[in-house]
């Protein structure tokens, strides 16, 4: 029982990257509506993007500009790296709305079972 | 024992390879086209031919394309083992190419571009598996026949044919893929698939377990084609097909090429005394002499003419299989040598059954009583080469199975004698009864005899046979010519074969009987049975064996 | 698009007016992002952002079809393509003067221009600015123009 | 020249930006940009093949900073090729669309963009760089699947993009275990330092297992392959034939797809699925970790590349050219279209393995590797795969050659040009009135046809420019 109490206590960070990515794939998977898989792939990746910053935590690291008088700074790669891969889960988001409208003007609807029957009627 | 690197090999196998476009681009003129495949036929007969006596001399032709594959080249090479079944598969070809003319214009069939073209193909790929310098090659030609002769099989596009196509491709390629993971092992064993003649030294010393399973894989993948037992019977189904196909093919270039396979690996791959030692002769052998046994019984049930030949391929095929599973001299010289025999006889056989359908549309033996008066000249070449397959002496037959029966006594495996002398007299047993029927029974009730009916010689003018056929084709011209006079009026339905009202009407012994195109290959071929059998030596097949059999190591 | 003539789309005059106001200082902002990239915390990415964030709230203050009018198809190509433009020739720029792709120093080296390095740094970081604010309003209004009232897709 | 690598990468971007800037003026003119920046690509591409030739593994530093902190692009005996193929399979692909593909400037953009993106996952030598071009390879993938204009290809393209980014996203976290395991994300010092930091260690094992998993989510391995047969099916001709042949050719698949291909009626749904079967052949080659085997997988990735793109656009050729879409509509096609019916025979039976052809060389090699190290099973199921393959192709060609013209004909040959005329925007009618399929369209499939033949022989030669790499990485 402790070890668990200990993990939330000191780990906090993963245990919160592992809430998020768990939900997001669950929204993925269980939610019929498409707009809900959206915001759930969303999910997955913050997780992840989280998980790549707790690992660049520093203790007492200074953010990683430069300055005069600092010597500690918190490792400046995880930031860069989720920079770009914030801009590449924008552009998903983007290309899977724009998906999301086109469907929903055609069917009508945004729940994928609902489409599912469609289309195999047509 | 010299190394000639020559093109002759390649050229043997590409010149029917060039004669298909040539034969695609002149579909519209029938006789061009079929001058194209004649052409092509005597051209690879003149380079085949060529390379004999080298090959007789104890050199052989060699032509290396580079490695195909890493560790292995692709290479073709004329030794004696090649030449016995690449000679026997061209100089056949051109007996079979004219007889195909015959048959597809006496039924006027659908497709003869496609016809021709795949026969042209599967020739080229017959020759290039007879010259194959390797497993890889080998099996690389294999299962390019298979796919050259599919259109062939499935020729009719009736349901019953595509059925048949289906099924031909499902084994033939299960047994290609069997070769395939046969080779791969041979290779990972021994590091080289290349044929030396005695076998591959490696194999000896190579662990034994994976060696027998090597053998087992490669002896059922050829034994598809070799129409072994458990794996014969898309044989009899590719019956379907028209019967040059069933002639050439399913008995002399097809099937042989499956025996031809099963002899590479026990002779130039495996070799008699590596065999021995893994002691898988015995297997092959009992699996043969089943096989010869249980096909000739159910042949006797079967009524269809070429079912049962068919069934008859199948028993004779594994005469060959038998002479190489016993592992003595004699016996491979036997089984080598029934390769030619079997083929001439057998394709004798399938030509006369080709001409019964063209001209009397009868398939089923029980149609056929007192055919002998309507087709003479067919039925007694039919009745020569059924005695030939039976074994009776001064016949092709009857040498190849005499070395078999020396080689299996002296090898000390008398039961496979035993096996052979009873498959001998299962022969007679259902060949004969064709023959009786036919000269001495009419189709009226049994008992009276038309030989004696009708005189030698026939008779002369119009009013001669009192059973003139009543079905107004009146002019039976004494020259012979059947020519446009179309006595049944070929529409093409169902089997209804069966003599006509009157009884057969009467056809002179001088060939009215049928056009020369069928007439001249079924005499050729059963004259050359005859010839075989008659001065085995005179004809280059024993001696071609003999070398084989001294290359090996195996006599002499 | 339908051709109807529709009465102007009018917002409640409040926030009309604070769109107003506030519109030009957050675009300022934008651009103060946009431009310390290089050694003060900053960039293209959320420069780019917050311009097209006053975009968007321009067009939800006025109206999507007037800011439409005047955000243009055009200039939301050129925007896209002039950042991709920029990035790429600031990146090759040093491959023909014989440093390797994205190589600022070799400006400095090669010819002369002091603190090469974070100019050239800031000056992808401009083009990718362009580039974000350009596509994500041309982005919103794709999606927005293509199905407001009317039915069928376009 | 080492500067072709970064070129090769970065020309692509700027020819699609060049096509949309040349779209604001000229409304059709994205097919020649295409073209050209196509034409560029190989010449970079086969610039980069000759200097690996000679010098052997050539590795280009971005920014000049030094490899473990740059990222590095890297060309050796494995890209070099694989690229010369994306190059060669882009052209010949833009060629099919210049009459059977969609016509905007929107559509070349994107393709450039693939074009980029797959030059860039094929060069790059760091694990992060890896996933940004995964994704940018993704996404111009999910637009082009949408291309389509009927809206079963956007829902097609949604459930592609979803699945395709959750194996990203995973592949990104595997990336990130590794980096917290080693402190680096260069590929070649990742595979040291994972050595000193010790296989067994848990964030390592984690890092592997999520790296495999994102891809194989990717590659749309059996369990996971659902987007893959829609996204094929419903995305326009060239597209599929595009991607199928070169997005596949960068992620793998599974054998089971076979038995699945063989349930299928529309064609089209039928190869997609034959994709599916054929990558598991070469997940399993890789996976057997013997350079045999090695070998035989990338011989069977470029020649299933081939085979597999030219099914697709001969199978595009007859849609256009008979309407014929499902197995049942191919009957008799070798009487009416005797030519593309020969083509699709060459390349079905190429598919299947018959020998000379190309799809026999790579089988040899995985077989061989299988045995050598020892996987019965692995090479059984291979050798089953080419009877799977025999079971679906035989279906098509017996259907073509031997089964009798259907009555109704003439109805299909106009249906099938006013279905197609469709798919291309209003502009096409300038072009005027030919036949729905250009001599280009049908030059594509017959060197497609010629190449899975020719390519046969070039095993060998395959093998010796695979030699270092392999060397350097089986160390044998």
């Amino acid at each position: 029982m402790s070890a668990v109490v200990d993990v939330l206590l000191t780990r906090y960070n993963y245990v919160a990257v592992v809430v998020l990515v768990a939900a997001g794939l669950y929204l993925v998977i269980g939610d019929r509506n498409l707009v809900k898989k959206v915001i759930g792939m969303n999910l997955f990746q913050t997780g992840i993007f989280l998980f790549f910053i707790t690992t660049a935590v520093v203790e007492g690291g200074h953010p990683p500009v430069i300055e005069e008088g600092v010597e500690t700074y918190v490792s400046p790669l995880p930031h860069v790296l989720i920079l770009t891969a914030i801009v590449v889960g924008v552009s998903l988001t983007a290309v899977a709305l724009t998906l999301v409208v086109r469907i929903y003007s055609e069917y009508g609807t945004l729940r994928a079972d609902l489409i599912a029957e469609m289309e195999t009627d047509d | 024992m010299s190394e000639i690197a020559s093109l002759r090999p390649l050229a043997a196998v590409l010149v029917s390879a060039v004669a298909i476009p040539l034969i695609v681009a002149s579909h519209r003129r029938p006789n061009l086209r079929e001058g194209w495949t004649m052409l092509a036929a005597l051209a690879k007969v003149a380079i085949v031919a060529s390379m004999v006596p080298g090959v007789l001399a104890g050199d052989v032709y060699v032509t290396d394309m580079g490695t195909f594959v890493a560790g292995v080249g692709f290479v073709l090479r004329a030794d004696a083992l090649g030449m016995l079944f690449g000679a026997l598969a061209s100089a056949l070809w051109v007996i079979t190419s004219l007889y195909s003319v015959g048959y597809m214009r006496g039924l006027d069939e659908h497709g003869q571009t496609r016809y021709f073209a795949s026969f042209a193909a599967s020739l080229a790929t017959a020759i290039g598996v007879a010259f194959a310098a390797n497993l890889v090659t080998l099996f690389i030609f294999y299962e390019l026949l298979t796919v050259a002769t599919y259109p062939l099989v499935a020729h009719d596009e009736t349901a019953e044919a595509r059925a048949a196509g289906r099924k031909y491709l499902a084994y033939t390629f299960g047994g290609g893929v069997a070769v395939l993971t046969g080779t791969v092992l041979v290779f990972w064993l021994t590091g080289t698939t290349a044929f030396t003649p005695g076998g591959i030294v490696a194999l000896a010393e190579a662990d034994p377990a994976i060696a027998r399973l090597a053998f087992a894989l490669l002896a059922a993948g050829f034994g598809v084609k070799a129409a072994l037992m458990p794996l014969h019977s898309w044989l009899p189904d590719a019956m379907v097909a028209p019967t040059p196909v069933s002639g050439l093919l399913h008995a002399v270039a097809v099937v042989k090429s499956g025996v031809f396979g099963i002899a590479r690996v026990a002779l130039d791959v495996f070799g008699p005394e590596t065999m021995r030692e893994l002691g898988v002769g015995l297997p092959l052998a009992a699996v043969a002499a089943f096989t010869l046994l249980t096909a000739s019984v159910i042949a006797l049930r079967k009524d269809n003419l070429k079912r049962r030949l068919a069934y008859s391929t199948v028993s004779q095929l594994s005469y060959i299989v038998l002479g190489l599973g016993v592992l003595s001299g004699n016996a491979i010289v036997g089984g080598l040598l029934h390769i030619p025999a079997h083929a001439f006889m057998k394709l004798t056989l399938f030509f006369c059954a080709g001409a019964v359908h063209v001209e009397t549309h009868t398939d089923d033996i029980s149609n056929m009583a007192g055919i002998g008066r309507r087709m003479p000249l067919t039925m007694v070449a039919f009745a020569v080469a059924s005695a030939g397959m039976a074994g009776i002496p001064l016949l092709a037959g009857f040498v190849s199975k005499w070395y078999i029966l020396i080689g299996s006594v002296q090898s000390g495996q008398a039961v496979f004698a035993v096996a052979l002398l009873v498959s001998g007299m299962l022969n007679i047993a259902y060949f004969w009864p064709v023959v009786y029927q036919a000269f001495f029974e009419s189709p009226g009730d049994h008992d009276e005899k038309p030989l004696v009916e009708s005189v030698l010689g026939g008779r002369f003018g119009p009013g001669g046979s009192e059973a003139v056929a009543a079905d107004g084709s009146g002019d039976v011209r004494p020259d012979g010519g059947s020519g446009g006079a179309d006595p049944l009026g070929h529409t093409d339905h169902a089997h209804h074969g069966g003599p006509p009202p009157g009884g057969w009407e009467e056809r002179g012994w001088r060939g009215g009987e049928s056009t020369w195109f069928m007439l001249g290959p079924i005499l050729a071929s059963a004259s050359g049975a005859v010839a075989l059998g008659v001065a085995p030596a005179v004809f280059v097949f024993l001696r071609i064996v003999r070398t084989v059999a001294e290359n090996v190591g195996v006599i002499g | 698009m339908s051709g109807r003539t529709r009465r102007p789309y009018t917002e409640s005059t409040v926030i009309m007016t604070t769109v107003r106001i506030i519109a030009p200082f957050v675009l300022t902002y934008g651009l103060f992002v946009m431009f310390h990239g290089a050694d003060s915390s900053g960039g293209g990415f959320q420069g780019g952002a917050i311009v097209a964030a006053m975009v968007i709230m321009v067009a939800f203050a006025f109206g999507i079809e007037p800011t439409r009018r005047w955000f243009r198809n055009r200039i939301v190509v050129a925007l896209a393509t002039g950042g991709v433009l920029a990035f790429a020739f600031i990146g090759l720029g040093p491959l023909l003067l014989g440093g390797s792709f994205l190589e600022y120093a070799t400006y400095e080296t090669a010819l002369g221009w002091k603190k090469a390095s974070k100019y050239g740094i800031e000056g992808v970081e401009l083009g990718i600015g362009a580039i974000v604010g350009g596509v994500i309003s041309g982005l919103f209004f794709a999606i927005a123009g293509g199905f407001e009232y009317t039915e069928g897709p376009e | 020249m080492t500067d072709a690598i970064v070129l090769a990468v970065v020309f692509p971007i700027l020819a699609a930006v060049a096509s949309l800037l040349a779209g604001l003026r000229w409304d059709r003119s994205g097919w020649y940009v295409a073209a050209l920046a196509a034409v560029v690509e190989l010449g970079l591409a086969v610039s980069i093949l000759l200097s690996v030739l000679q010098g052997g593994r050539t590795a280009y530093e971005l920014g000049g900073f030094v490899p473990p902190a740059g990222i590095e692009l890297v060309a050796d005996g494995l890209s070099a090729p694989v690229l010369v193929l994306v190059a060669t399979v882009s052209l010949a692909v833009l060629a099919y669309a210049r009459r059977a593909g969609p016509r905007g400037n929107a559509f070349y953009t994107v393709y450039l963009l693939l074009v980029a993106g797959l030059a860039g996952v094929i060069l790059t030598g760091d694990i992060f760089n890896m996933y940004v071009f995964l994704e940018i390879t993704g996404l111009a993938a999910y637009a082009l699947v949408a291309s389509g204009d009927d809206v079963r290809s956007a829902v097609a393209a949604l459930k592609y993009l979803l699945l395709g980014t959750i194996g990203a996203s995973l592949f990104l976290l595997g990336a990130g275990y590794a980096y917290v395991a080693t402190g680096t994300l260069n590929m070649v010092d990742l595979a040291a330092r994972f050595a000193e930091v010790g296989y067994t260690s848990r964030p390592v094992l984690a890092s592997f297992g999520l790296i495999v998993t994102g891809l194989l989510v990717k590659v749309a391995l059996f369990p996971v392959h659902s987007w893959q047969p829609d996204a094929y099916a419903t995305a326009p001709d060239s597209v599929s034939a595009y991607i199928s042949a070169l997005v596949s050719t960068v992620s793998a698949y599974v054998v089971a797809g076979s038995v699945l291909a063989v349930t299928q009626s529309e064609l089209k749904r039928m190869l997609a699925y034959s994709s599916v079967s054929q990558f598991g052949m070469i997940v399993a080659a890789f996976a057997l970790l013997s350079p045999t085997a090695a070998v035989g997988g990338v011989v069977h990735l470029l020649g299933h590349a081939v085979i597999k793109g030219g099914l697709f656009a001969a199978a595009g050729v007859v849609a256009r050219q008979t309407g014929a879409r499902t197995v049942e509509e191919y009957a008799g096609l070798a009487s009416r279209r005797p030519v593309s019916a020969g083509l699709v025979a060459v390349l079905a039976l190429a598919l299947v393995g018959v020998p000379p052809a190309v799809g026999f060389v790579g089988k040899w090699y995985i077989v061989l590797g299988a045995i050598e190290s020892g996987a019965p099973v692995v090479a059984a199921v291979i050798l089953a795969s080419t009877l799977l393959t025999l079971a679906y192709v035989a279906r098509v060609i017996e259907r073509m050659y031997f089964a009798d013209v259907p009555a109704v004909e003439a109805g299909g040959e106009r249906a099938a040009v006013a279905a197609d005329g469709g798919e291309s925007t209003a502009a096409d009618t300038g072009v005027g009135e030919e036949s729905p399929v250009s001599p280009a369209m049908i030059a594509v499939v017959v060197l497609a046809a010629f190449a899975a033949v020719a390519l046969g022989f070039a095993g060998t030669a395959i093998q010796s420019l695979l030699e270092p790499t392999l060397q350097g990485v089986f160390g044998t």
